[in-house]
């Protein structure tokens, strides 16, 4: 007890995780919970090295608890012209990791006057994820194309960096690695490529609850960056025959005040 | 010191010992197929390296199991006794695929309620009147029929690749998805071999071949080099 | 017969002065009235033969069946009253299952007819029940090979190369004693069973009658099945061809 | 803690065969072999311990796990047993006593910390082999190892292992393999025995533990 | 039948190998009603005969569901046959609850049988005094079995039993090689024809005769009262069609 | 001590852990009652964590001509449950010579329920049908038999997201404003499927088909509605 009392000479301190921790321990119900409450990324993404770059792709589920809270988000960051990362877990991790990792990116471009190189991003996120030990929940999957040609990435969130042809993360990782185990062949063409990730992804939307609606794939090759935001569609919602409408006079009221309101004519509204 | 009392309560603290990973069992054209690996894991022990894990019930129906062996065994030896007595009746009558489903069923769920349950998950196939029959019975006894089944990693690894196979397969190509999703699941699963083992079921009867390794590929260029500081310059 | 009206005969509890239990010999009688079962084992396996009287010729082909199977490797053939006799098929196929059960592999033939007969005689032991009014023979082949025992009434168990229990038993262990059983096959045997059943049947006094034959053999993959359809009627023809021929030569 | 055991600060609980035990088949019968380590805790219980035991003539057990446990149910195998071979009027086959030892294993398991090893010569089979492990189960083997002391010489036996070995090979297998395990696992021990049973009957060996064969001593100091 | 020392024990053999208080058991189906249970190969029927103690009274209830391939016709201790029919209601319904199917009609007979031989082997029980026709469906077809007293149980592919059952199989014995290739219509005439031959004025009407049909897509049905009129008439009509000749299906028949 | 683990995104692994006898296999059950008819409906899929085990395993059981149910929660329970339910239909139909009406199942169901009051069926129940009366009728319980009689309700992984809407769209809770004229078998129909196809988007143990019951004087009427598969 009395080792608590001293002030920590520097670093981390993660007492407030391990309170966080007890917290959630204690509720009966996971709404009471913050950290339940937010916003995942339940998410498959993945990546392969094709012959001529990177392809990218992730779902476009997010999730709260057992809620999808955001049927089209988008999970494929940018981190430099041509550096993408996809990312899962928390959102709000991933989005402000990705965030911060470009402006890095940005300073180190101008500081050196040169293209990043995709190891430098990568060697850069895992350090920050080690720091954190974990408290920051983000999987990547870092892509892009640099001096040294195309490379791909996972770190996982502990800080762990894995390089390979082919892979994939989120809760949907399995569903789409297994699609990768059976596909994935090496120098592919750029389209066959896609169409691979593309059926990964489909894979991880159609088997893994975590994951839905549609697929985004990012193509980054030498020549530059080509995004398709949904580029596969889930089906149309089914459309009402009777759609509701609610006559006026619905919502009770209890008082009505009127008041007039000064109109300036001009274009000011239009500035 | 705290002396212990007399008797202790026996606490079910049971746990499969020797286990089994993925079982998968697919529809196709004509008949109904079940795969699985012949390991028997200890722990992460790779135990025994050559298990039968589908059993023969009757003259139409098999019986594949992950999770523990034991348990396994004693449920073969259940159903065993099950299909002697089925035909020692002799009156043209046999157990259908569904009967013998629908029974470990309630002998699972019969265990789960005595807290001490048989710690399988089931996949049972068959063909009975021109139909293939396949269903999955887990520990707890929850049943379900569907056309693709795998159990434990399989579930993860194996079914969406079965998925995207689909069932209108011919035997030939249900047997080259089956030998696809295990070596997957070699790759992916700390608990699988590569000495697997095929039954199908289709009006001819049951079909249990015997073990047989399948070949896995490591030769990707990019897999020489994948420590990432360890990247060409 | 002596025993009639002296009082000694009412319960299976009770001894006659000469130290008979006639309860369990009335019991016998049952058997004497039945048809006749035939077990035969050979050098290969073993065959069963049943002389089913039939009460009308109303019944479905095939109906109450007198040879049983017990086990996979297991026939039995019931001789006497068939209700008796399938509470010691049931028997018989518990104690089967349970042995395989604890042991890992099928029962032998000698394990399984001395455990029925412990469960015949305990109903020779009691007031309050009576003993089987039936026989039954057990044939079946285990890792010893084939084997054929019978059980009676009393719980008494015997092991045979051929039995024959029921209305004709006599005539038929005359006609057996014909054959050299460990030399034949269980397909030569067949029609023997056939004609032996044949001969012994009384065409005068008894109804009709349906020959049913099992056997258990490499043919029948080691397990108890009835005989073919087709198999089993061209051995009965053979019998009666045999039996005609016979009948021209006396 | 019972008051027989020693006061507190001392590592002791219910004895147990935290052992290398193994059976081997070869051409013509099995070797069994053990070491002899019974510990309570850090304490060795009993350094000299037969983990090696009778069920019937031509059939031994190796035995690990609580010792009490597999003694126990050791007893009840050789009592069925015995009423066994009185009802067949033979002596019994190696599979029929590891399918009894599996019942027993396997229908007691929430109660048993039991793992054996049932291997012997027989008639009709030969020297057999199998393996229950803890929790019951039965599985055939050509040759199994088991206990605490078997996780450290897989490697050594699945290398070393052939089918067919002569009497000899196969017992020197088994010297040398428990040899490797006790060199390693704190929890195994003592002497080896060795029982070799073959058709013509029962060997018991015992190898001293300063006479054990040591692999390992080529280059430790 | 005269009295005898052997008689009085179901657990006592006659010097002759019988046991008395068995046939005595048997003897009681006679006092029943007579019912009539036929077979084609894609139908059972049941037909029974119902009796009224006086005007007063309700008719005597006599065929039975057990399940929807399932049913029986009894003649002798009503009350017997009522608890032998609970139990197999029930062994129906825990075969249902744990295969999801029907149980196959020769193993609930055989149970049936095996049930009734335990009262012919003990001190404390009497045999059931009611001798059941089965009349179910499964896997084989359509089955008529007779559950006797004694412990034995017989498939059929026609048969009567009950009071002057013997009238009944006389006519039986001369029509049933025709019954296979039957259709329903057919088979139901047959086995009313033959109950009624039974019937002490040789009346049948809808008030004291029962028909009851299982078969292929038709799960066991009873008809009475009104329902069996449609039945009824069919025998006024002419000649039974022997053989397959093709009838149009009676509709009414289908409710 | 160990430091806290927060919940990361990574794959949930097959757990072999102490034994726990329930599972949750997600999925909604919702019953509306009419004037003269009812209509009761779950999604067929059969989920365990996030992962899809079925899309095709019916929840709705129909239990006598005019009375089926619906049950989520733990299948191994629900199907145990559901047969129990139809084993004591059947036995009463043989005792009393008629069907058992849907006020009396509702009740059993109950009685069925608290018997497992200290090992619950983890099961969310709806019985839904036409009473003695002919009118519609629906029950709603909780896991161990509490119930009572509704116009309609909801229950499973969806019910929070779909109670309000019917809070708002069948009760009229929020307004004054009540339609003169009840609607219409054909346009609750339709209602349903508006609302199964609105929680499917939004809840992701909801999906792959709704199997529904509609029950009215004529008899029961299966439907089978689509929704999405992700």
């Amino acid at each position: 007890m009395e080792a608590s009392l001293e002030i920590p000479k520097g670093g981390f301190s993660f007492d407030l995780c391990k309170r966080n921790a007890w917290l959630e321990s204690q509720a009966n119900y996971g709404s009471s919970s913050i950290i339940k409450k937010a916003k995942k990324t339940g998410t498959t993404i993945a990546g392969i090295i094709f012959k001529d770059g990177v392809v990218l792709g992730a779902d476009t589920r997010a999730t709260s608890g057992p809620i999808v809270a955001d049927k089209n988000c988008e999970k494929i960051h940018y981190l430099a012209p041509n550096i993408f990362c996809c990312g899962a877990g928390t959102s709000a991790d991933c989005e402000n990791v990705t965030e911060m990792m470009a402006s890095n990116l940005t300073l180190h471009r101008l500081n050196t006057g040169r293209e990043c190189r995709v190891i430098t991003a990568v060697t850069m996120l895992s350090q920050y994820l080690f720091r954190y030990q974990g408290y920051i929940s983000a999987a990547l999957v870092v892509g892009g194309v640099d001096s040294t040609g195309p490379s791909l990435y996972t770190i996982h969130p502990h800080g762990s960096v894995d390089q390979l042809p082919f892979v994939t993360m989120g809760s949907g990782s399995l569903a789409a690695m297994a699609v990768f185990e059976a596909g994935y062949q090496e120098g592919l063409e750029r389209q066959p490529g896609i169409d691979l990730v593309r059926a990964a992804i489909q894979s991880g939307i159609d088997n893994d609850l975590g994951s839905g609606s549609n697929v985004d794939i990012t193509v980054i090759t030498p020549e530059g960056v080509q995004r398709f935001r949904n580029l596969d569609k889930a089906e149309p919602k089914y459309k009402s025959k009777n759609p509701l409408f609610y006559p006026k006079g619905t919502t009770k009221y209890y008082d009505e005040i009127i008041s007039k309101v000064a109109i300036i004519e001009g274009d000011a509204m239009e500035q | 010191m705290k002396t212990k009392p007399v008797a202790e309560p026996s606490t079910r603290t049971q746990q499969p010992i020797v286990t089994g990973t993925g079982v998968l069992g697919i529809k196709y054209n004509g008949g109904v197929m079940l795969a699985c690996d012949t390991l028997g894991s200890y722990g992460s022990l790779a135990r025994f390296r050559t298990v039968k894990r589908l059993e023969k019930v009757g003259d139409f129906t098999v019986v594949g199991a992950s999770g523990d062996l034991s348990d396994f065994q004693k449920i073969s030896s259940m159903l065993r006794e099950m299909s002697t007595s089925d035909s020692a009746y002799d009156d043209g009558c046999n157990m259908t695929p569904r009967d013998i489903h629908q029974y470990l069923g309630r002998v699972m769920y019969n265990r789960r309620n005595k807290f001490d349950p048989l710690w399988n998950e089931l996949v049972v196939a068959g063909f009975r009147d021109g139909k293939p029959f396949l269903g999955a019975v887990d520990l707890i006894g929850t049943m379900y029929e569907d056309d693709i089944i795998a159990t434990s990693f399989g579930n993860y690894v194996c079914l969406p690749l079965m998925r995207k196979a689909g069932t209108n397969l011919s035997k030939e190509e249900a047997k080259q998805v089956m030998e696809n999703c295990l070596r997957v699941l070699y790759y992916r699963n700390t608990k699988s071999s590569t000495k697997i083992q095929i039954a199908t079921v289709s009006a001819e009867g049951v079909e249990i071949g015997e073990p047989f390794e399948i070949s896995t590929y490591w030769g990707y260029s990019a897999f020489q080099h994948t420590e990432y500081h360890g990247k060409r310059l | 017969m002596s025993s009639i009206g002296t009082g000694y005969d009412l319960y299976t509890t009770s001894y006659s002065p000469d130290g008979r239990v006639f309860q369990v010999e009335y019991a016998g009688k049952a058997v004497e009235s039945s048809g006749t079962a035939v077990g035969v084992r050979c050098k290969d396996g073993v065959v069963l033969g049943f002389e089913k009287l039939v009460i009308s010729k109303m019944l479905v082909e095939g109906s109450s069946r007198r040879l049983l199977t017990v086990d996979d490797h297991v026939g039995m053939a019931v001789s006497g009253l068939l209700a008796d006799g399938r509470q010691l098929v049931n028997r018989a196929r518990d104690e089967a299952a349970s042995y395989k059960e604890f042991y890992g592999e099928p029962i032998p033939g000698k394990v399984l007819a001395e455990r029925v007969a412990g469960f015949v005689h305990a109903y020779t032991m009691y007031w309050s029940v009576r003993p089987f009014g039936a026989s039954v023979l057990i044939g079946g082949v285990d890792k010893d090979g084939p084997f054929l025992w019978m059980i009676e009434p009393s719980g008494l168990t015997y092991n045979y190369f051929g039995c024959a229990i029921g209305k004709g038993k006599q005539p038929a262990k005359v006609e057996m004693e014909k054959i050299k059983l460990n030399e034949t096959t269980c397909r030569e045997v067949l029609k023997e069973v056939a004609r032996i059943i044949h001969s012994v049947h009384d065409d005068v006094k008894d109804k009709d009658f349906e020959l049913e034959l099992s056997w258990i053999c490499e043919e029948s993959g080691w397990k108890h099945k009835m005989v073919p359809k087709e198999l089993a009627q061209q051995a009965e023809e053979e019998a009666k061809k045999a039996l005609e021929e016979d009948m021209d030569d006396e | 803690m019972p008051s027989y055991m020693p006061g507190p600060g001392v590592d002791v609980s219910d004895p147990a065969l935290g052992t290398t035990i193994m059976a081997v088949e070869f051409d013509g019968g099995v070797v069994l072999g053990a070491d002899s380590r019974t510990s309570s805790g850090s304490y060795v219980a009993n350094r000299v311990s037969d983990k090696i035991t009778y069920v019937s003539d031509k059939i031994y057990v190796c035995r690990s796990g609580s010792a009490a446990d597999t003694q126990a149910v050791a007893d009840m195998m050789r009592m069925y047993l015995g009423m066994h071979s009185l009802e067949i009027g033979k002596d019994p086959e190696v599979p029929t006593a590891a399918n009894i030892l599996n019942q027993v294993c396997y229908e007691n398991k929430n109660y048993l910390m039991a793992g054996m090893i049932c291997a012997g010569w027989d008639e009709r089979n030969g020297g057999v082999v199998y393996s229950i492990p803890l929790g019951g189960g039965l599985f055939r083997e050509s040759y199994t190892i088991g206990g605490s002391g078997s996780g450290y010489i897989y490697g050594y036996c699945d290398a070393n292992f052939r089918k067919g070995m002569s009497k000899h090979e196969a017992q020197e297998f088994v010297k040398n393999a428990i040899s490797l395990a006790i060199w390693r696992d704190g929890s195994s021990g003592g002497v080896i025995r060795t029982v070799t049973i073959t058709k013509d009957g029962v060997e018991r060996e015992m190898v001293l533990g300063d006479k054990l064969p040591h692999l390992a001593k080529g280059w430790c100091p | 039948m005269f009295r005898n020392q052997y008689d009085t024990d179901v657990t006592t053999w006659s010097p002759q190998g019988r046991i008395h208080q068995v046939e005595y058991a048997m003897e009681a189906v006679k006092q029943g009603s007579a019912c009539v249970g036929v077979k084609s190969k894609t139908h059972a029927v049941l037909t029974a005969l119902k009796r009224s103690t006086n005007d007063m009274s309700s008719y005597q209830k006599k065929i039975f569901k057990v399940d929807e391939h399932m049913g029986i016709a009894i003649s002798g201790l009503t009350a017997d046959a009522r608890s032998l029919c609970m139990y197999m209601r029930t062994e129906c319904l825990q075969h249902k609850y744990v295969y999801e199917s029907p149980v196959p009609v020769q193993r609930l007979v055989i149970d049936i049988a095996d049930k009734c031989q335990g009262c012919t082997q003990s001190a404390s029980a009497r045999p059931y005094g009611v001798g059941l026709l089965v009349a179910g469906m499964d896997q084989t077809g359509p089955h008529v079995y007779y559950n006797c007293p004694s412990g034995n149980y017989y498939e059929y592919k026609a048969m009567t039993i009950g009071a002057r059952s013997q009238a009944a199989k006389t006519y039986l014995e001369k029509h049933f090689a025709s019954f296979e290739n039957l259709e329903l219509k057919d088979l139901v005439k047959h086995a009313l024809t033959a109950l009624k031959e039974t019937s002490q004025n040789g009346d049948i009407n809808a008030k004291n005769a029962s028909v009851a049909i299982v078969g292929i897509d038709h799960p066991f049905t009873t008809y009475d009262e009104e329902n069996v009129q449609q039945f009824i008439d069919l025998l006024d009509k002419d000649e039974i069609s022997e053989g397959a000749t093709k009838t149009e299906t009676d509709t009414a028949m289908q409710e | 001590m160990q430091a806290p683990q927060l919940p990361t995104s990574q794959v949930e692994q097959p757990k072999e852990s102490r034994f726990s006898p329930y599972q949750n296999n997600g999925g909604t059950c919702l019953a509306l009652a009419g004037a003269d008819f009812c209509i009761i409906a779950a999604d067929s899929r059969l989920s365990l964590g996030y992962s899809i085990l079925s899309r095709n395993t019916p929840k709705v059981a129909q239990l006598t001509t005019k009375t089926c149910i619906a049950s989520s929660g733990c299948n191994a329970d629900m199907v145990t449950l559901q047969k129990y339910l139809k084993f004591k239909i059947q036995m009463y139909l043989h005792q009393h010579g008629k069907e058992m009406s849907t006020p009396a199942v509702a009740q059993m169901l109950a009685t069925t329920l608290y018997h497992r009051r200290f090992f619950p069926y983890y099961t969310f129940n709806i019985v839904g049908g036409l009473d003695q009366n002919g009118e519609g009728c629906v029950f709603s319980y909780d896991a161990i038999g509490c119930f009572e009689r509704l116009k309609y309700t909801v229950s499973g992984s969806g019910h929070a997201l779909i109670e309000p809407f019917l809070d708002n769209l069948v009760a009229y809770k929020n307004t004054d404003n009540k339609p003169t004229i009840e609607r219409s078998c054909d346009e609750t129909l339709e209602l349903v499927k508006d609302i199964f196809s609105s929680a499917g988007e939004r809840d992701i143990y909801t999906g792959d088909f709704v199997d529904i019951y509609i029950i009215d004087k004529n008899g029961t009427r299966y439907e089978q509605f689509p929704l999405k598969k992700d």
